[in-house]
């Protein structure tokens, strides 16, 4: 059925489709609305035999989860940002248990300077995490991803994180065709745990594992998410068979194999990277997207595929590794080192759109021409204003008590107007 | 690498920690022991007191009457009359107050009689034993040769059996239907009683009666005399007889004032029983101060409540007429330990009195043995080796008669001892007694699981009430007092099933055998931190080195 | 399961072993669960506890407790810890319940995890018990547990108390009594061992949370604390028990004193056994024969300065406290 | 397509009227797109809130640009913020203002949209008469409908319906056909 709603609303009514038994939640914007409307959904008793309850901390509500799966229930929560570094610990031990939990992640800067828009920042901090990581461009591939999202942790036996944009997606009111419950149905069977905390055939989960066989506990997490590669696509067709729509899978391209110039990215800046595109191309550029929806496992054999025949990848990412540079941008280096069929292509790494600044299609447009002239760098902080870092670097070296950074440069931006206070 | 079906996170076969074999750890070991409980070892009679209470504990009466009278067969007799020297020992007197063993035995014994348990004698062996006198340790000599099949014969002079049960240990204290009734029990064995049958040369009865050993039990019968100076007006009688008399129901001797001399048992018998004759006044000389007396305290204690007097530290110097002279004594400081006899300080004191009864002791009646020279006197006292035999073999002595504490529960101590060494004697062996257990002390115990209950105070007849008669100063235990009394033993050195180690090992490292089994160690998992050792309550477990 | 008094009961008042672990002489309802040959043996033979381990012991009297109560439906959690370390060494476990490791700071909300999926699945009869050390309890999983209480998850939690972090080579937790020594409270310096007027008593942070029902037992009382885990087992809702569970490592003292130590703590005062339903205090387990605070501490390395005639002060502080217990919670 | 951006404080329902624009458009089978500029959300703070309006799917997730409708809804943001950024002259503008153009200091900047393509109107004042609340929205909403023939006053009507509960929709909708009548009878 098609309703014009937002992302959040979508999601929670697509997470309720899935028939959850337990949801914890906390709140953090910009997630907040995906689980205050699954609280509606259960005290209304529209989801039923589904405990949903507000505990006291990300690091309860991830913990509560684990509690939860390992009872065998299906089980959901979302967050973002500082919450999702709150409930690290128990992050990485959901994984490590293999339990499979779906949560979603409203994207969000990370903090310090606390900052609640949106960039990928949390998503890159839990990429070794174990959990796999799926990434989407717009509503409908949100709440379509959540059902297969389900499908996926339990046939695996792990957790997937749906990674949507916050604020750019979780906010934004569009059209989406929402399934029906029949139709869920038919692709999400019943949930049956591959382990099990029960009476009648008690099992220790958790036990202490030694030099002697760790790592072959880790390989198997390792390989689980290589077979994942596989499970992904064969869902991604199943779910198309169902609901007659093309959503999810490890990668999409968008004239990616017939372009010169070809943008990776993920999530829903590849929506404004097409609106461009769909304009250049009208002008006789070559230039296509690859638009990464698995970024955990990473389909290195799907992007290379995919980038055979271009000349320049500019890949575009809204988090970077601080000291280092794109993480993306680097796993793309990466895998196209591997992959013998690509030599000698270009790969620029642009950071962008941090702390929800707005990636314009202008600004992306200037990217293209540049790669287009091969004047662009290999490393790039999109909209930069360098004159402010200029004055900052200044100030920092002729004094050494210049202050802290976040607000001198809010006051050189005329953003705050006091006045210097010493 | 093929696919995992399980979880990684619980792969490659979690097994049990049964597999971890933790029992290598250990440097000590536990092991169950039976310590000897301090009431067994000190019991004359050898009795397993902690054994019967354990079944009295569970209301097994006959069960605790058949343990007890495998070493005692007169539970009746001695729970009125033993100077329960277990009790003194027992671990519980360091807690509360010791448990009333005494009185359950009584208990017991008064089941035994209510119920006519019988004794069952032993598969007849045709060998033939002569028991030279029915007292306690002829008596029980002949009823634990009967239990190992062979045929006894007492005799005795006096017209009736029980010897100084009978004669030395008044009513009061002893209710006669007891002790006949427990003597016939042991008649009821097929013991054959010759009384009123003095015997004046013991080969020649033993060869005439064909009997194949003889066992010498003819007790203390001849009381010790002292000449005072002076010239008495008054009799001056022995315990013995005037018990004797008193017995017989002859002539009361105990008219007046009455002059007890002496410091034991014997001399609180005759005063409590003048008290009840009748007597005006009653008093007690003894050379000791009170403390050193060899009478139980609690019958110097019935004594002055009945209303005895008693003058301590004094000696009788001389009488006079009615006038006794005594003179007063201080304690020896060299010998304040114990048995000392006052020192003389010339301080000299008078009462008067109207029969001066001595009970400063009896020796040995040695008239029978002139006939049989191998049998060595020395001191009052026939000469036995440690397996009572005399120097004549096949004629063994017990009791009062050898060189023994005398008591009636020594007595039936060496009738077993007895029969025992002279079944393996007629076997042409050596009767070896087990080795003795390490005795339990309170410090291998862990008192704190038992409950803290005062003993149950036998109920006291009146004092006014014990005067006018001879009615039982004790009274029976009710069934419900008996088994509370019971179950206050704590079983000490001996596991009484209370689960504790089984309960408290932290690596369940003991298996429980079931009801009555006991319990069993897995070596294979016990680490040996003696925690069960430690908090085993009646001390039934001991941590031992592990060889390594 | 206290023995009623002899008033009442003229023959079944045990001095025989009243409060040893069963008793042939006991009706089976009197006996613990510790006794029976059949108990479930919740943790069971070859894991690798320390000798005399107190922990080892206070889990098994609990689970097996909690077990016979739900018939064997129950379902643990557990922080990491010497609890969790020593039963599932790997490849083995000691388990034979169902039961779940997550982290250190994280059991309560496990527990709750679990405890709402069971409501989500609509069993009503599987039961769900939390478990850690003081560590995970009163410090790192502090905010987890008073989570936990504020919902009302239907929780049983137990703490095994022990005072410090042992699993990590003994260092302070929140829960280290005033005075003791450990790794990071060394004897050196003008106040030596851990701090007085410090530390939390979770019991009372828990009443205050109105649970309904909180309880500290010990080791050394197995009939107070089955009778504690099954009265706990009775209610539904968020319960927490604190277990003194004397550690020989920790406390410098011989596997063979633990629950030695443990009886002692209690009968010093300084560990005082008590009930509380809905927030307020309903019951104390009596002390039964009083002992110095001296006895106590003495069997213990960790407060042999103490002891010494330059800390009386401490000694005094500390038997404040033993009296300031006896007291508060009416212990004689 | 068609792209509005709506300026305003927070509080005065800046972003339902976008989403109550981008419902209505939907409701009359077109694409539509809304989204708030995401910020703190505190009573009285500049907001901005976006719509697009398209026959075809809409992809592009960058803020409106260039608005071919803007709408103000508070006429003091005119001092505060550059309203116009950007804004193609030969869209609309919808102003709630009792004031003329003039007045308010923008004739110059106004002047070059097509007359027709202006309308000011004081939809503050409607909204106290109809909803008893200084909310201007969904009296804008309604003028937005006359000015632009964007979307219509049914589907208008549909949307608030379906955003609000029936009485508080009521009044709104009353308010909506009053912003409609007004713009709708100069227009005409």
């Amino acid at each position: 059925m098609l309703q014009q709603i937002s992302g959040s609303i979508a999601v929670a009514n697509a997470v309720a489709l899935c028939r959850p038994e337990v949801i914890p939640c906390y709140p953090i914007t910009p997630q907040t609305h995906i689980v205050e409307h699954l609280s509606s959904l259960v005290k209304s008793g529209q989801l039923q035999d589904c405990t949903y309850e507000n505990v006291e901390s990300e690091f309860a509500s991830m913990s509560f989860c684990i509690g939860a799966s390992a009872a065998g229930a299906r089980t959901y929560t979302a967050t973002a940002s500082q919450g999702l570094l709150y409930m690290m610990e128990a992050v990485y031990n959901a994984s490590g248990l293999g339990l499979p939990i779906v949560m979603t992640l409203g994207n969000r800067a990370i903090g310090a300077p606390i900052n609640i828009w949106n960039d990928h920042s949390d998503a890159m901090s839990v990429r070794d995490a174990g959990w796999i990581q799926l990434f989407v461009e717009s509503n409908q591939q949100a709440l379509d991803v959540h059902i297969q999202a389900f499908k996926l942790a339990e046939a695996l036996s792990l957790p997937v994180m749906v990674n949507m944009d916050g604020f750019i997606l979780t906010h934004a009111i569009t059209r989406v065709d929402m399934p029906d419950q029949e139709q869920v149905d038919r692709f999400l069977p019943p949930f049956i745990p591959r382990q099990k905390l029960d009476t009648e055939s008690p099992l220790s989960i958790g036990a202490m594992v030694g030099p002697d066989a760790f790592t072959e506990v880790r390989y198997l997490a390792h390989h689980k998410q290589k077979e994942a590669l596989t499970i992904i696509e064969q869902q991604a067709e199943e779910f198309a068979n169902i609901f007659g729509r093309d959503s999810g899978g490890l990668v999409k391209s968008y004239f990616a194999q017939e372009s010169d110039i070809v943008f990776v990215a993920m999530g829903s800046v590849v929506g404004t990277m097409q609106d461009l595109i769909n304009d250049l191309r009208s002008e006789g550029y070559s230039v296509g997207i690859l638009s990464l929806r698995s970024f955990r496992p990473f389909p290195a054999n799907a992007i290379c595929n995919a980038l055979k025949n271009a000349q320049q990848v500019i890949v575009f990412e809204k988090s970077f590794a601080v000291g280092m540079g794109g993480i993306l941008a680097s796993e793309i280096h990466m895998a196209t080192q591997r992959y013998a069929d690509i030599q000698g292509v270009q790969i620029s790494s642009v950071i962008g759109g941090l702390g929800g600044r707005t990636i314009t299609k202008q600004s992306l447009r200037k990217l293209v021409d540049k790669a287009k002239q091969g004047d662009l760098d290999a490393e790039v902080f999109m909209d930069l204003e360098a004159n402010t870092v200029v004055r900052e670097l200044k100030r920092q070296q002729d004094e050494q008590s210049s202050g802290p950074v976040a607000e001198n440069i809010l006051r050189d931006m005329g953003v705050v107007s006091a006045s210097k206070t010493h | 690498m093929t696919v995992q079906h399980k979880p990684f996170a619980i792969t490659l076969d979690v097994g049990s920690s049964h597999l971890n074999k933790t029992g290598s750890w250990r440097s000590m070991r536990p092991v169950y022991v039976d310590r000897l409980p301090p009431c067994n070892k000190a019991c004359p009679s050898g009795e397993n007191i902690q054994g019967w209470l354990s079944l009295a504990e569970e209301k097994d009466y006959q069960g605790a009457w058949r343990l007890l009278t495998r070493d005692n067969p007169f539970p009746a007799v001695m729970g009125r009359v033993c100077y329960h020297p277990c009790e003194n020992t027992c671990n519980r007197g360091q807690l509360d107050v010791p448990v009333g063993i005494n009185s359950v035995e009584r208990f017991i014994g008064e089941q035994g009689l209510t119920h006519n348990w019988q004794f069952h004698a032993g598969e007849d062996t045709g060998k033939k034993v002569m028991v030279i006198g029915a007292g306690p340790a002829g008596l029980a000599a002949a009823y634990h040769l009967r239990r190992l099949g062979h045929q006894v014969t007492i005799f005795d002079a006096a017209e009736k059996p029980g010897g100084m049960m009978r004669y030395g240990i008044p009513k009061y204290r002893l209710p006669r239907e007891k002790l006949n009734a427990e003597i016939y029990r042991i008649e009821q064995m097929g013991v054959t009683l010759v009384l009123n049958h003095a015997i004046d040369n013991i080969e020649r009865s033993q060869q005439e009666g064909n009997f194949d050993a003889v066992v010498v039990a003819i007790g203390a019968q001849k009381s010790t005399h002292i000449d005072f100076s002076g010239q008495s007006s008054i009799p001056i009688l022995d315990a013995l007889s005037v018990l004797r008399a008193i017995e017989m129901e002859k002539r009361n001797p105990l008219i007046g004032r009455v002059v007890v001399y002496g410091g034991g048992n014997s001399a609180m018998d005759v005063a409590r029983t003048a008290i009840r004759m009748g007597a005006q006044d009653v008093t007690v000389i003894s050379r000791q101060e009170e403390a050193h007396m060899s009478a139980h305290p609690f019958e110097i204690k019935e004594a002055l409540e009945e209303g005895a007097q008693l003058l301590c530290l004094r000696a009788i110097t001389e009488i006079n007429g009615q006038v006794i002279t005594l003179e007063r004594l201080k304690t020896s400081e060299e010998h304040h330990s114990g048995h000392s006899h006052g020192v003389a300080t010339g301080e000299l004191e008078t009462i008067s009195a109207d029969v001066v009864v001595l009970a400063i002791g009896q020796v040995l009646n040695d008239d029978c043995l002139s006939a049989t020279p191998k049998i060595v006197v020395k001191n009052h006292t026939i000469e036995v080796n440690n397996m009572m035999q005399t120097g004549q073999d096949g004629i063994f002595a017990i009791g009062d008669a050898v060189p023994s504490q005398r008591s009636v529960t020594t007595a039936l101590g060496h009738g077993k001892k007895v029969a025992r060494a002279i079944h393996a004697w007629l076997n042409g062996k050596t009767y070896q007694p087990a080795p003795q257990n390490e005795v339990v002390t309170l410090d291998k115990m862990e008192p704190w699981y038992y409950s803290d209950a005062p003993r149950t105070v036998q109920p006291h007849l009146e004092s006014m009430r014990r005067k006018n008669g001879f009615a039982e100063v004790l009274g029976d235990l009710d069934q419900d007092h008996a088994t509370y009394e019971a179950r206050r033993c704590m079983s000490c050195g001996n596991c009484f099933e209370c689960d504790n180690c089984y309960g408290i090992c932290p690596d369940n490292a003991i298996t429980k055998l079931g009801s009555g089994k006991g319990f069993e160690f897995k070596y294979d998992y016990c680490k040996g931190c003696g925690m069960c050792e430690a908090e085993c309550p009646c001390g039934a477990i001991a941590m031992v080195t592990e060889d390594i | 399961m206290t023995q009623k008094n002899t008033a009442e009961q003229t023959v079944k008042f045990y001095q025989t072993g009243t409060f040893t672990v069963g008793n042939r002489l006991l009706d089976e309802e009197f006996r613990t669960v510790q006794a029976t040959e059949e108990r479930s043996n919740s943790i069971d033979s070859g894991h690798r506890a320390c000798q005399g381990c107190g922990q080892a012991l206070g889990a098994r009297y609990a689970l097996d407790t909690a077990m016979r109560v739900t018939n064997n439906k129950i379902i643990a959690a557990n922080a990491t810890g010497c609890l969790e370390v020593f039963t599932t060494p790997y490849p083995e476990t000691a388990w034979s319940i169902p039961w779940v490791h997550s982290l250190f700071g994280n059991v309560a909300s496990v527990a709750s995890g679990i405890a709402a999926t069971l409501k989500a699945k609509g069993d009503s009869e599987t039961r769900v018990i939390a478990q850690g050390g003081d560590g995970g309890t009163t410090d790192i999983g502090f905010a987890c547990l008073s989570g936990l209480f504020d919902r009302n998850d239907d929780v049983l939690y137990i703490c095994y108390d022990n005072g410090g972090y042992m699993n990590t080579g003994v260092q302070r937790s929140s829960a280290t009594p005033g005075g003791a020594r450990t790794a990071t409270t060394m004897p050196v310096g003008e106040h030596p061992g851990s701090s007085f007027n410090t530390g939390k008593f979770l019991p009372a942070i828990a009443m205050a949370h109105e649970i309904p029902y909180v309880a500290t037992a010990s080791v050394h009382d197995l009939h107070d604390l089955e009778r504690k885990v099954e009265k706990a087992m009775s209610f539904r809702g968020a319960r927490y028990i604190q277990i003194n569970v004397p550690c020989p490592l920790g406390w410098g003292s011989l596997p063979a004193h633990t629950i030695k130590l443990a009886r002692m703590g209690v009968e010093s005062g300084l560990v005082p056994l008590f009930e509380a339903e809905y927030g307020e205090l309903t019951q104390s387990t009596k002390i039964r024969y009083q002992i110095p605070v001296e006895d106590y501490l003495k069997a213990q390395r960790r407060f042999a300065h103490v002891l010494k005639p330059a800390n009386v002060a401490q000694l005094e502080t500390i038997r404040a406290l033993a009296e300031k217990n006896i007291k508060r919670y009416a212990l004689l | 397509m068609f792209q509005i951006r709506i300026h305003g404080r927070g509080g005065q329902g800046v972003v339902s009227a976008s989403e109550l624009l981008s419902v209505a458009a939907f409701e009359e089978g077109k694409y539509s797109q809304s989204f708030p500029s995401f910020g703190s959300e505190r009573m009285g703070a500049p907001v901005q809130a976006f719509a697009r309006i398209n026959d075809t799917s809409i992809t592009i997730r960058e803020p409106v640009m260039e608005p071919d409708m803007l709408i103000i809804q508070d006429p003091t943001l005119f001092h505060a913020v550059n309203v116009f950024d950007g804004a193609n002259t030969q869209g609309y503008l919808l102003i709630n203002s009792s004031k003329t153009l003039s007045e308010l200091g923008i004739e110059e900047m106004s002047s070059l949209y097509p007359k027709d393509h202006i309308a000011v109107l004081p939809a503050t004042e409607l909204a106290i008469k109809y909803i008893k609340q200084a909310k201007p929205n969904t009296v804008l909403l309604g003028a937005f409908a006359a000015l632009s023939q964007m979307v219509h006053m049914p589907a208008l009507e549909k949307a608030i319906r379906k955003k609000f509960p029936k009485k508080i929709a009521e009044p709104n909708i009353l308010a909506a056909k009053a912003g409609y009548r007004l713009i709708d009878a100069i227009e005409r």
